[in-house]
């Protein structure tokens, strides 16, 4: 298990008391907790706890009530949904949201709109830095295709591939947006044990290599255990335990309310283990 | 014992693409089976197939009666209930619209009335959310909300994709106990697609396992589950 | 849409000569046939510039319009009022009308942000079934003609020189006019589609959510494509009262917008080509009805429509896309072997 | 010595002609067949002078634009050696210059726009209907002569169908237009109903009402007026006088008194049932256009045109070039069996207006009386 | 004051005839999930039929029941035969075929009908009790049945599990197959129980407006208008959004901007109510999440 390193590091998103209410329900009830930058962070929780509520306030789909959400130390409640892949968040989606007629490869490339700059004039004239914007952004889809093991696939339209694919051309095109945080929302769901390896092979590399912090949702404790740092845990909307892996695991509210008694017979909790390294691409 | 399912050199396609090659596959009365395999290895596929939503060639039969050619309805109708990838959800109608729903093809209104409550008792967070939108719901209540959904029809055949898909491991258990105890009393036949193999094979009596479109093993869960090839990919250890 | 790099050789050999081909053909075509066939093309030209307009806001960004007829008007009245009354050469009115319409479709674009699906359809529809009463509006009478509408004259080929024997007419003059302008938006609206432009218009219309969280301007990009698809419209519009030489309410009927969404689907969503069979469709079918039957040529227009949708549920740029798939795919295969 | 125009040969004679036989004025579509038909019978019996008339006939949908194209392509590629009766005020005008320019005959254009008798501007057209504007101030000229402190509400078609009547009325009425028109309200084709209009028109404290509207709208606001039980004195245009389709399902006590002029003979009016013109007439939709509704004055009138054609070619005899073919026909002094007793066809080279007289009319609860009043030279 | 009445009731009775539309317009629409710009050339030539029937002297009512058995015939016939073949194709390649069947039901009534103008009998006696000044036997009439139509057609949806089923094949084919429910012949229901309120709603209008070929050309759009500002996918709010426009068209024609631009301004007004309220008045809001 990694070492926690949580106290050195600087603070790159904090989410300060977030309140969301649907109706008469409440998906978040004032959740505060801090991501450094750098790591892994698991966001872990029963269903319907408000994890992808979270989320969806990260990336401002939803109006919170109450509270703030800082990155880098700025306030991030009053910008447009469209300003947050800019400002460096990117994110999945636990139900896919792929731009289905698309190919894998202009679904990686809009990913990475938010980097370039050619507007509607230069384009329409095809100026040549248009042009050059263009072979930039190709060129950075062909190392995001190599990267996640797509090359095969680049050319074909999404909707007519399997989802497990389909979850790594998202986590390709929030990629592309060279962000500081990635949210990731199950991206583990459906894949069997092999995929999953390689997953974890392609997270952590992403952490390390490009430096990218991510915020992790995930219900396979194998993934989430193995390779978060800190981990948040939600109930009915309200954090209910934090810290690392192992404390989390040893929490007896967390051991009620979301993983059950590990010792129990028939349980899917299997207990955290370390990985083979599978993936040995490295990335450009 | 007869057979509820046999499946013989079944082809299937989308458009004019081929994605299954005369896959063989049998299923007892009353029994669990499960299919394991890598993404886009056909399960999902082999799912649809059964409920005729793609085209097929080959041969299906439940009870004797071959389904190739027949409508999905008519399929259904034979009691075969279907979860599902991507859970199916009718979002923009309620939570108990859809159970109510699942329930179409039956006409025994008081026993639908209270097969609802008695969903509402398995999840209890179904009840708190039953006049919602079911296109609100968390990605897991969807789940659940789409596992009772296919249990209002009262099925002799479940074909369940990826049960556990997004479900948080407690209610993964409660669900696979629920799953169990509606085989052991009402003897629904299972067919199980499931990521976890260690829980399907756990799970189910027989195991079919699938490579791009065919079946390179199957046999006794406990000897799929022997095998050094699945123990690699699908077991980890 | 496929900016595919992988150039083959012959494939590119092919291309080329079809180009030419295609070239030599519009080049030479007008001296071939009567004027008044000259005329009809100058027309499918003009239509294809309109319903590539459609087809960018609708096929590429998946908003649907059966308004576009009133662009359409907006454009041709812009350059009947200018040359009418304020003796702008005929030319000039093309970027004048184009500007106009590009504002009153961003304009437009504003309400058109909030309203989805059907909402807009009905948004659009209405405005195209004003725009007859709009054009008769007293206060503009002075302008527009009222119901009268405004006759313009028809501009004079300004060279004489004759091709194979056949003078340069007024109806050639309009239709070199047209092509160039037809090139030159066709150009522009490649350029535009096939980049980062396009790209994100169709994230738009594929899920808007997601575009949104890629970083994409979802008010901006919207609006911004109302805007230069009604100046596509416009422009063509423009080119129409020109050619057609007059103008007047009763030639854009709301049907007519529902013409252009007929010739946007005939020739297939999202495609640039497919503007111009759209055209050819929305020209001529009519034409072939009323030659069918006298007594309901409308019910034969009908049984073609439904017809060619049986046949080709993605419009011509489907079918043509399919058959140039699946002759790639048996080259392909035979390369393997 | 045989002379001709393109479209003109010894055996056959191309006449050109454009109806909408689709969209929104398809009912007029029976003009376009009534013609067609007629000149089937003309054919079967010789011809004219020999020649066989071929009759062309395209849809234009009542789309101007269309217009153009389907003249072109009679012109241009048929080679037709005229147009007759084009239909639709915009329609015409749309191809207008087109035909001056290229001196082609347009004949009996089916509108009743005031520019269709203009031979100084238009020296290839010549109109059919009445123009509007005559018809129009032939109301005025009643209502003052019969009320002169009438106050006058109008209802109009808000197109230059409607605007050409409302402009020849206000003319008509003189300087007295101020005080006698109360009120003016306009409607469009696409309105579902006429109530809004009237209820206003009434409101205004009007005591005379003149309907300048199109058929399905005057029986509409006929009804309502009726219906709403305000009882003016009321005028109603020409174009929409038939019993059938008009005057009944408005309600023929409501509908009692009105006044309108006539140049045609009504085929729904028993007076006129039993003579010979109409027997003729008769005899030949029955052969020639069997499924065709008796009562649609359409055929009555494509009929007449069809007959007024027959009789310029007539008499051009076998010099069959445009400008004599346009000749003849600013030269008419004829009449038709379909029109009415006294009504005279008359054109000269200043004068294009065919129609000059026309008959003022009352109904009187079953038919249209002839009142002793005719207008016009 | 008087005046004032007038136009009003005038207004809710031209309201009374968008709403009858615009009901038979929720109906495909919650069925099928498309507009059917067809709806009203079908109701037009449904009212043919019973012009037809009524003159080869079969009574109003016969002719009635009649006439919209047939139309259900007609709609669900439409559906199997033309419609089928597009059930998986794009919603525009759906609007275009609506259109093609617009067009060909205009052209076929005036083609089998003649174009003439027709006058159709009322079942209401004009000189019944009910009848006044403002509003006659007719327009009350034409508003009862239209109440009975809404009420029909609300407990259908509400009540029935065909409705429910309905509903659920309209929004998710794919999982509607898979509860058991036909889904085609959901969708030919739909379009037989559309046909069949079309056909009292032309039956109804045709005595106000007469009878011809383009009876419900105008209509229709305001009958769009109305079912869109009420709520597309409720029956009562398409009801209420039919008569307030009604009411709103007759009111600015008479007392605000005069008759030559009502129609403008009618749309322009209801345009920007949807802009505020993009699902209608009444609508339900369906949110979609990711
Ligand atoms: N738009 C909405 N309208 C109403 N309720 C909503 C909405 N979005 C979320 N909810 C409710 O808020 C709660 C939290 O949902 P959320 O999707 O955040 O759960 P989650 O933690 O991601 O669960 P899962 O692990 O199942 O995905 C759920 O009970 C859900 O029903
Ligand atoms: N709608 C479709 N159109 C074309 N091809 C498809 C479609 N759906 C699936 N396929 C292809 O069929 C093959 C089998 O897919 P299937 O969904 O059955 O796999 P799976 O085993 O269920 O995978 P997963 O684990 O991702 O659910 C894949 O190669 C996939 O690309
Ligand atoms: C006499 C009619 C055929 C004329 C037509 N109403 C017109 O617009 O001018
Ligand atoms: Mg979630
Ligand atoms: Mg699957």
């Amino acid at each position: 298990m990694r070492k926690c390193q949580v106290v050195t590091r600087e603070i790159l998103l904090s989410v300060r008391d977030i309140t969301v209410r649907f109706g008469g329900i409440t998906a978040l009830n004032s959740v505060s907790f801090d991501v450094p930058r750098g790591g892994v962070c698991g966001l872990i929780g029963p269903n319907g706890a408000g994890k992808t509520t979270l989320f969806n306030c990260l990336s401002r789909l939803y109006r919170y009530e109450s509270g703030d959400i800082l990155f880098e130390g700025n306030s991030i409640s009053n910008l447009p949904v469209h300003r947050i892949a800019s400002y460096g968040i990117g994110r999945t989606f636990q139900n896919l949201a792929m731009f289905r007629t698309l190919s894998v490869r202009q679904n990686i490339m809009i990913g990475a709109h938010c980097r370039s700059r050619s507007g509607f004039l230069s384009s329409a004239l095809r100026l040549r830095r248009v042009a050059q914007e263009e072979a930039r952004l190709m060129a950075r889809a062909n190392e995001l295709l190599a990267l996640l093991g797509l090359g095969d696939v680049a050319e074909r339209p999404v909707s007519d591939l399997p989802f497990g694919i389909q979850k790594r051309v998202e986590f390709a095109r929030a990629l592309a947006a060279d962000p500081k945080l990635i949210l990731l929302d199950e991206p583990a769901a459906g894949l069997n044990h092999e995929e999953l390896a390689d997953l974890t092979e392609t997270i952590r590399l992403v952490q390390s290599k490009l430096g990218i912090t991510i915020l992790l949702v995930e219900h396979h404790m194998g993934l989430v255990m193995g390779i978060s740092d800190h981990i948040v845990v939600l109930n009915f909307g309200a954090k209910i335990a934090e810290g690392t892996p192992a404390q989390i695991q040893s929490n007896p509210d967390v051991i009620a309310a979301y993983l059950g008694a590990p010792a129990a017979a028939g349980t899917p909790v299997q207990p955290a283990q370390p990985v083979q390294p599978f993936h040995a691409g490295a990335p450009a | 014992m007869s057979k509820l399912l046999e499946i013989r050199k079944l082809d299937a396609y989308y458009g004019s693409t081929q994605v299954l090659f005369g896959l063989d596959l049998e299923l007892d009365q009353g029994k669990i089976t499960a299919i394991l395999g890598a993404n886009g290895a056909g399960k999902t596929s082999t799912l649809r197939a059964l409920c005729q939503v793609v085209r097929t060639r080959g041969e299906i039969r439940i009870d004797g009666k071959s389904i190739i050619g027949r409508s999905t309805e008519d399929v259904v109708r034979m009691g075969v209930a279907h979860v599902p990838d991507g859970r199916g959800t009718f979002t923009a109608l309620s939570v108990e619209e859809n159970l109510k729903i699942g329930a179409y093809s039956r006409n025994d209104k008081a026993e639908v009335a209270r097969d609802i409550e008695k969903t509402y008792q398995r999840f209890p967070r179904l009840k708190e959310r039953r006049a919602q939108q079911a296109g609100t719901l968390s990605g897991g209540e969807q789940q659940m909300l789409a596992i009772s959904r296919a249990l209002m029809l009262h099925p002799r055949l479940l074909l369940l994709d990826e049960p556990s898909f997004g479900v948080a491991p407690l209610m993964v258990a409660e669900i696979f106990g629920i799953l169990r105890r509606i085989n052991l009393e009402d003897r629904v036949s299972m067919l199980l697609v499931e990521q976890n193999a260690t829980l399907a094979l756990d799970f189910a009596d027989h195991a079919y396992l699938l490579e791009t479109g065919r079946v390179v093993a199957s046999g006794e869960s406990k000897i799929i589950s022997g095998d050094e090839a699945v123990r690699r990919s699908y077991l980890g250890n | 849409m496929n900016t595919s790099f992988t150039s083959v050789f012959p494939r590119n050999v092919g291309r080329l000569g079809l180009t030419l081909g295609i070239a030599a053909g519009v080049l030479v075509l007008p001296f071939m046939v009567q004027n008044y066939v000259v005329f009809q093309l100058t027309l499918v030209m003009i239509y294809a510039i309109a319903i590539l307009g459609l087809n960018i806001l609708t096929g590429y960004n998946g908003q649907i319009s059966l308004g576009h007829g009133a662009f359409y008007a907006c454009g041709a009245y812009c350059a009947a009022i200018l040359m009418d009354r304020f003796g702008m050469p005929f030319w000039a009115t093309l970027p004048v009308a184009g500007g106009i319409c590009f504002i009153f479709g961003l304009l437009l674009g504003f309400p058109a942000l909030r309203l989805g699906g059907i909402y807009l359809a009905l948004a659009t529809f209405a405005l195209a079934a004003a725009m007859p009463q709009l054009l008769k509006f007293k206060g503009f009478e002075s302008w527009t003609g009222g119901s009268q509408g405004i006759i313009l004259n028809k501009p004079e080929a300004p060279f004489e020189f004759s091709v194979f024997g056949v003078p340069f007419s007024q109806d050639h003059w309009l239709y070199f006019l047209s092509l160039a302008v037809l090139l030159f938006m066709f150009w522009i609206a490649a350029n535009l589609l096939r980049g980062r432009i396009g790209r994100a218009l169709i994230a738009i219309r594929d899920h808007p959510v997601a575009a949104a969280a890629m970083g994409i301007n979802l008010p901006v990009f919207k609006s911004l494509t109302f805007g230069i698809s009604a100046g596509f419209t416009g422009i063509a519009g423009a080119m129409a009262g020109i050619t057609i030489a007059y103008v007047s309410p009763d030639s854009f009927s709301a049907f007519l917008s529902i013409t252009f969404l007929v010739g946007v689907v005939f020739g297939g969503l999202a495609s640039i080509p497919g503007a111009i069979f759209g055209a050819i469709f929305i020209m001529f079918v009519p034409n072939i009805a009323d030659h069918i039957s006298k007594s309901a040529p409308s019910a034969i227009y009908g049984i073609f429509l439904i017809g060619f949708m049986y046949l080709m549920p993605a419009g011509v740029a489907g079918i043509l896309g399919k058959l140039v798939a699946r002759f790639r795919g048996r080259a392909a295969g035979s390369a393997r072997h | 010595q045989k002379k001709y125009d393109t479209g003109a040969s010894d055996t056959e004679i191309k006449v050109g002609n454009i109806v909408p036989y689709s969209g929104p004025a398809s009912s007029y579509g029976a003009i376009g067949k009534a013609m067609t038909v007629y000149f089937e019978k003309i054919n079967k019996e010789g011809g004219v002078n020999g020649r066989k008339i071929k009759f062309i006939s395209l849809d234009d949908g009542y789309n101007p634009a269309k217009t153009v194209e389907q003249t072109r392509k009679l012109v241009e590629q048929e080679g037709v050696l005229l147009l007759l009766s084009p239909l639709g005020s915009a329609q015409n005008s749309a191809i207008q210059k087109y035909v001056q320019q290229k001196k082609i005959p347009h004949l009996f254009v089916a509108s009743g726009a005031a520019k269709w008798s203009d031979p100084k501007n238009s020296p290839w057209s010549i109109g059919w209907n009445p123009s509007y504007p005559v018809e129009a101030s032939i109301y005025a000229k009643h209502i003052l002569e019969t009320k002169p402190n009438a106050k006058i509400a109008v209802l109009y078609q808000n197109d230059d169908f409607g605007k050409d009547y409302l402009k020849g009325f206000r003319s008509g009425l003189g300087n007295k237009v101020k005080d006698m028109i109360v009120s003016e309200a306009s409607y469009e084709v696409t309105d579902p109903t006429m109530d809004n209009q009237i209820v206003s028109l009434k409101a205004s404290g009007a005591d005379t009402l003149v309907y300048f509207t199109s058929p399905k709208f005057s029986a509409q606001a006929i009804k309502k007026t009726g219906d709403i039980g305000w009882k003016p004195t009321q005028y109603l245009a020409n174009v929409s006088i038939q019993i059938d389709s008009v005057i009944k399902p408005a309600g023929t006590d409501y509908a009692k008194g009105i006044y309108s002029v006539a140049y045609l003979k009504d085929t729904s009016d028993p007076q006129w049932q039993k003579t010979k013109e109409y027997n003729d007439w008769a005899t030949w939709m029955k052969e020639y256009n069997p499924s065709a509704d008796m009562a649609e004055n359409h055929n009555v009138y494509g009929y007449s045109q069809a007959q007024l054609l027959v009789h310029v070619l007539k008499k051009a005899g076998d010099n069959l070039t445009r400008e004599n073919i346009m000749k003849q026909a600013a030269n008419l002094d004829t009449t038709l069996p379909m029109l009415l007793p006294g009504i005279k066809l008359k054109t000269t080279p200043d004068d294009y207006a065919l129609i000059k007289r026309l008959q003022l009319i009352q109904f009187n609860g079953t038919v249209w009386n002839l009142t002793d009043k005719t207008y016009g030279q | 004051m008087e005046t004032f009445l007038l136009q009003l009731f005038s207004g809710l009775a031209t309201g009374g005839i968008y709403a009858l539309v615009a009901m038979a317009l929720v109906m495909i629409n919650q069925a099928t999930h498309h507009i059917n710009f067809a709806q009203g050339e079908m109701a037009t030539f449904s009212t043919f039929i019973a012009w037809a029937l009524i003159n080869s002297g079969m009574s109003y009512w016969s002719a009635f029941l009649l006439t919209v058995t047939i139309s259900f015939a007609i709609g669900v016939v439409v559906q199997r035969v033309i419609l089928r073949p597009f059930e998986k194709a794009p919603a525009l390649t759906n609007v275009i075929v609506f259109i093609g069947l617009m067009v060909i039901f205009n052209a076929l009534g005036g083609w089998l009908f003649e174009q003439s103008l027709k006058t159709f009998p009322t079942p209401f006696a004009k000189d019944a009790w009910y009848a006044s000044a403002y509003f006659s036997a007719h327009n009350v009439g034409m508003l009862g049945v239209m109440l009975a139509v809404l009420g029909s057609v609300y407990a259908f949806f509400r009540f029935t599990s065909v409705g429910l089923a309905m509903r659920a094949a309209a929004l998710n084919p794919e999982s509607a197959r898979l509860v058991g429910i036909r889904v085609s012949w959901m969708l030919a229901l739909g379009w037989g129980m559309a046909a069949a309120i079309g056909a009292v709603a032309g039956m109804m209008v045709a005595p106000i407006v007469f009878l011809d070929t383009h009876m419900m050309s105008g209509i229709l759009l305001y009958a769009f208008a109305g079912a869109l500002l009420g709520g597309i996918d409720n029956p009562w709010g398409a009801a209420a959004g039919g008569l307030i426009i009604g009411v709103l068209e007759n009111l600015l024609g008479a007392y605000v901007i005069g008759t030559d631009l009502k129609l403008t301004m009618a749309l322009v007004l209801i345009v920007g109510i949807l802009t505020v309220k993009p699902n209608g008045l009444f609508g339900k809001v369906v949110v979609t999440r990711v």
